[in-house]
């Protein structure tokens, strides 16, 4: 039973539905599933959730799921990098669910591992604990977070092997592990399908019990923000 | 004088120790780094996944996979490692990273912040803001005393909506540095030539 | 003929799908590895944290630092990826797990399971069976139907204290495969010889 | 600064007092800190209450510190491989808290990840769940653990570098993460200290911000159940 597919559309064929929650790895552009976003985009599946720490740019990562209007609703802890998303926020066809970053992160590896709730400190005291459980521990308030059980996760990674092992790079790896881990099914877009055997069994970010179907991606690997020293 | 913003970044780096892991902010934050005093070797932490952030790429360098939290290219260190973001958030909702230094739109005198959102202006999300301050083991502001309009940003109570409550320990401003203490806000230390009456008639909050 | 523990075993291995990732408990468990039908791959997991567990090393292969969570040395294979404990169990807990193999004192006709404590006997702890029971897709367990002295470990109710409520969905017996369905236990399977007059009386746990 | 110490007794010094919580890495044999542990009982800490999976053997492991009735109570989910262990458990002695491995395992993480308490499935309808909250999600019953905030950590590792990043080897992982987060203090013992910057940094198992106080162990390496095949 191989978990490679030959491309996005393949991979995602029989997992999308109408209305469905999918958690997204990366931060801001770095190691987003831009294949796999694009998949989704051309497939035309409506009304999804999506939890994602960003919300992409105008016409690049998940600004193409707004632009298109898929998207219902967005669970992130900071956005509005895209005209688009202000347009529709601020109009009031797009809902957005603040979450502080750590609580959005945590929140994912907690549906992932099995906890459907957890106490935090963060945003004690803040909009974000309105209509949230409050809890004493040692005399101090911590609110209840939900873990999130997403339906599909669409990851980017470096390296997987056949079995689907990944390796990330660098700070490509942020909230992919996390979204990875937090849905029923993990479709992953790498840089290099490599042979069982070839990754050290020590030396691997994420196990391939956590991922369902791999492709091998086509990578634009845009920078946000380009700054530079003088060499 | 009161201090530029690059005085309020080197004297908000004598509040560094040998040995510290710390997160800067955004913004005059940022600066410190330029200032970190000889002997002293502090690990920066970028809450994208990584300890150790080292400066700007030069142009051969660029990565777009080496990113900081503001999305900005850097590069790495020998001392570098990379992890992912419920590991990073672990360690600041934790205690492990010794100190913040933020920037700010308000502080009132309990200690209170506020520092990601404006109603009725574009809202683009607290990010990392509020696992910092509640998780982190000292937090230290640097803003400037006054908004444009002159009017003290060191309030008796915040008018905007909170990071977090009780979280600030340390404030520094272009008049001088202030703890938040029992009963208001103490003054630690003045910018040369600020003298106390300015500061009292600049500053909403109590002095104590 | 009833079965023996290798027939069990291999009873047990035809519950097995390809790609599936499983966790062997210790005792008659782990004997499935050695009939896992051709053309199905599982890959084991040791809740110790590893994926991918191979056979014992030969002498010389022997490693302190690889062993499984009946404590024995086992060697690694092609896929194997190793992980630490809370990690390991986040993957149980977390339902990626497909299935549990397990040994078991008493299973009830409703699915609760004991098999981690007898009182007034050594308490040696439950380890990660609760754990296994309360997070796995489908927990089997694998047990001689009667006790040593005869009696039924298929129970209307478990006597001793429970490792988890409701959490078996199939036992393999030595004399035969049995489902826990609404309002008791259905016959899924008898071994070859057993009468269903047998099974009546050594069960008393409801078949339906 | 340097984290690194020249032997156990050093790095241990000034961390010890009476009744304190200690937080012990390792599976059986496998990957404990036993350098450490030895220390522990040289330095005569009395009152001690260990969270560690087991307990150690008759005169190894945590065993030599329940030989010297240095522990007052354990937190762990398998135990009982020692005699000592048993004697003094049913004598009244030893007070012991049953753990599940993986609420075990959890707790120590969340106590390092500043979570005071989690949601989990395990153990509820048994006795484990006795005395804790129950709450529901979905309709099904959960029960409240609370995070592991321990006084020290001990742990083993492989290789450290001169910050204290640290890499595991196979299955010595196990418990040394999760109990290396949740110390206000964590001592490692290593085999072999590394130069900074001879590490990749993307295969980092720890980062060096969990780790306050490195030595190089010398190990026995110690093997609870030899099993072989035929070559």
């Amino acid at each position: 039973m191989s978990k490679i597919y030959n491309s996005a559309a393949e991979a995602l064929d029989g997992l999308l539905f109408d209305g469905m929650l999918i958690a997204a790895g990366g931060f801001g552009l770095c190691g987003i599933p831009e294949n796999l976003i694009a998949a989704v985009r051309d497939a035309g599946t409506k009304d999804l959730t999506v939890a994602s720490n960003n919300a992409g740019v105008d016409g690049f990562g998940l600004g193409v799921l707004l632009e298109s209007r898929q998207v219902k609703k967005m669970m992130s802890s900071y956005v509005g990098e895209n005209d688009e998303f202000m347009r529709q926020y601020l109009s009031g066809e797009l809902e957005l669910e603040f979450n502080p970053q750590g609580t959005l992160a945590e929140r994912m590896r907690s549906g992932g591992c099995g906890i459907p709730g957890f106490y935090t400190k963060t945003g004690v005291g803040t909009v974000i604990a309105e209509g949230k459980e409050v809890k004493q521990f040692n005399g101090e308030d911590y609110i209840l977070e939900e873990g999130i059980f997403a339906d599909l996760s669409i990851v980017k990674a470096w390296k997987a092997d056949e079995t689907g092992n990944l390796v990330f790079r660098k700070t490509a790896r942020n909230f992919n592990p996390p979204a990875a881990m937090c849905g029923k099914v993990c479709v992953v877009e790498v840089e290099e399908i490599v042979p069982t055997g070839s990754l050290d069994p020590d030396l691997i970010h994420l196990p391939g019990i956590y991922v369902n179907r791999i492709i091998q991606g086509e990578f634009e690997n845009r920078i946000e923000q380009r700054t530079v020293r003088e060499a | 004088m009161a201090w530029d913003r690059n005085q309020m970044a080197e004297r908000a780096a004598q509040e560094l120790q040998d040995g510290w892991y710390v997160n800067l902010g955004i913004g005059i934050p940022t600066l410190v780094s330029n200032y970190i005093p000889e002997g002293i070797h502090v690990t920066l932490q970028s809450e994208n996944g990584m300890l150790g952030m080292g400066p700007f790429p030069t142009e051969d360098e660029i990565d777009a996979d080496l990113i900081n939290a503001g999305k900005q290219t850097i590069t790495e260190l020998p001392q570098t490692a990379y992890f992912d973001s419920a590991t990073s958030f672990g360690m600041i909702r934790g205690g492990k990273i010794a100190m913040a230094i933020l920037g700010a739109m308000e502080v009132a005198e309990n200690g209170d912040l506020a520092n990601w959102m404006i109603p009725g202006k574009l809202v683009k999300g607290m990010g990392g803001a509020m696992d910092l301050v509640a998780g982190v083991g000292r937090v230290v502001v640097i803003m400037d005393h006054a908004n444009k309009r002159g009017e003290s940003k060191l309030l008796k109570e915040c008018t905007l909506p909170l990071t977090g409550r009780s979280v600030v320990d340390r404030i520094i401003t272009n008049l001088g540095v202030f703890d938040v203490v029992e009963g208001g806000l103490s003054i630690v230390e003045m910018a040369p030539g600020v003298t106390r009456e300015e500061i009292d008639s600049l500053t909403e909050a109590t002095i104590v």
